[in-house]
């Protein structure tokens, strides 16, 4: 089994991110999108996560985020309706 | 019909904001739809099922006492988390008795066996 | 067929619906079957007819009869929501736009059973 | 003589909107002067007059009529926020209740001068 | 001067209380209402802070929180208008 | 006219919500009676001054352009908490020129000298 966690809020703001990484099961990957792409930057996601992050790519540049640390792989809002498929489920944190 | 099994999260707390009752309607219409429902509480969502509450005092709406009916629907998993109840130096003492209470390892592998997840 | 259902929760003012409406738009593009959108708590504004923004402005309405009226996508309102937001008086949509459709939650587990996956937004 | 002027955001399906209610009620029966209380963001929500409450359920709208007829207090609903909020249709108070009266955010300027404490609820 | 802080968020859910005390003042108090009451239990609170804390009776028995460490007076809503005055100034966290 | 000093604590990142903008309507209509406004910027609140955002990408109404215009309006104290931006890796490089950026303690103290502090 395996889930997309859609990660819509900034873990420098609220606690969906902590609570997101409790959850968080081997095959499982994390989006970032809108405010989530804040957590970019955020040493949660920079230390110790070996699943796959990714981050609309739109959403991180209109907020001038950029992926210093190469935590993340950009990818286009278009790009995301096909991976909703190849995990089992989507959770949504806002 | 078919089969398409829900895991409601819950996360905010019990009467600020409407996301403990919305949640609950989507249990219970889940449930009369013979669809297999269990309720996740994390987070600020373990308030929820604090013993001793008392809506009426601030004028809100008891909806808490409606997760007793939940059986009725057929819903009988309810879940929590007992890292988010000992972050919050909570006890076990809820105003439900079938709550089982999951280590965090658990209860995140336990919420990977529902088809889908909403979360309130 | 791979299909999804969406539910919208957030307010046509907030910018994080602009994204659900491009998503929901990629979906389609990408010739993913979208069964329906169900809108639910604050979501349920998004019908609103009456709603003024600057017209310089992204407009969510048409954004919403756009996606509906090309792509013949169910927009579904949740009537109990929509009460609780004053959109519906006597059981009749009051301020609400004709491209949404009064459902009960019952719609909601319809599109559950059927989609893929359902994407809450 | 002391005076205070209330900034209400929450909507009126928010138990905080409760406690902002009880909290003027209290200033009033402490003998208080409220000058106004003004409407902003989705506050505005609170003046909506087909709002559908269950009736063994907290009443927000009677709640505001009864402090505006009881104690005289001007409700402000601020107009920019309500046409956003799709309250407003042609400049005229198309789902609003009687007891509020649309205002500019001018109005939050003289009640924020004119107060001697500004609660933002 | 002395400001009023009304803290109407839990710090287990999101950061108001941390930047409120960053905020926080020789003469300042705070007041827990709402959700607020459930940092009665939290650590930011019980620790190290000599501000005077309320917390609104009526919130914290409605939430089953109780004031074990006795960090706090209980205050009834009623009590509350009369408070705003004898500071400067209220700033409302929520 | 009666003067009131008024504050304007920012908190809330720049495009979810409408926070932004709507405490910068509340800056624009005070400094147009002629009351002393400043604006503070706190914990997420920091994004706001961020340089080479781009709101048109995502179809977001670009109101911190107006910042430039708060001059024209009188409102010239723009304040930034040093610890906030640090916390989260940000320079000081911003869109706007005249922005103070104090520590933690001075930005607190800061702020005690307005009459009113509205938080969005």
């Amino acid at each position: 089994m395996s889930t997309l966690h859609l990660m819509r809020t900034s873990a420098y703001q609220q606690n969906d991110l902590t609570q997101c990484l409790d959850l968080l099961q081997a095959n499982d990957a994390i989006v970032l999108l809108d405010d989530g792409c804040y957590n970019l930057s955020h040493h949660l996601l920079t230390a110790n996560i070996s699943n796959p992050i990714y981050h609309i790519n739109e959403h991180a540049i209109a907020r001038a985020m950029l992926d210093q640390k190469k935590i993340s792989q950009a990818i286009t809002l278009a790009e995301l309706p096909a991976l909703f498929f190849t995990f089992d489920k989507v959770i949504t944190w806002q | 019909m078919q089969q398409k099994s829900l895991a409601i999260l819950n996360s905010s707390s019990s009467f600020d904001r409407t996301q403990g009752r919305d949640a609950l309607d989507i249990a219970l219409i889940f449930g009369s739809y013979e669809q297999r429902v269990a309720l996740f509480f994390q987070g600020e969502g373990v308030r929820q099922l604090v013993n001793r509450q008392q809506a009426d005092i601030i004028q809100a709406k008891d909806y808490l006492a409606t997760f007793s009916a939940l059986p009725f629907y057929d819903v009988e998993e309810i879940y929590v988390c007992q890292h988010s109840l000992t972050d919050r130096a909570l006890t076990t003492d809820f105003h439900l008795d079938n709550v089982s209470v999951l280590s965090a390892g658990d209860f995140a592998k336990k919420l990977q066996q529902f088809d889908m997840v909403l979360r309130f | 067929m791979q299909s999804l259902a969406f539910i919208i929760t957030t307010s046509p003012l907030d910018n994080r619906t602009v994204t659900s409406i491009n998503l929901i738009t990629a979906a389609l593009h990408n010739n993913i079957k979208v069964l329906g959108v169900f809108f639910y708590q604050q979501g349920v504004c998004n019908a609103n007819k009456d709603i003024i923004i600057a017209s310089d402005e992204f407009q969510p309405l048409k954004a919403w009869q756009n996606l509906q009226q090309k792509y013949d996508i169910p927009l579904h309102l949740c009537v109990t929501a929509g009460e609780k937001h004053g959109l519906i008086v006597e059981e009749q949509q009051a301020n609400i736009d004709d491209v949404f459709t009064l459902s009960g939650l019952g719609e909601l587990v319809e599109l559950s059973i059927q989609a893929t996956r359902v994407i809450q937004l």
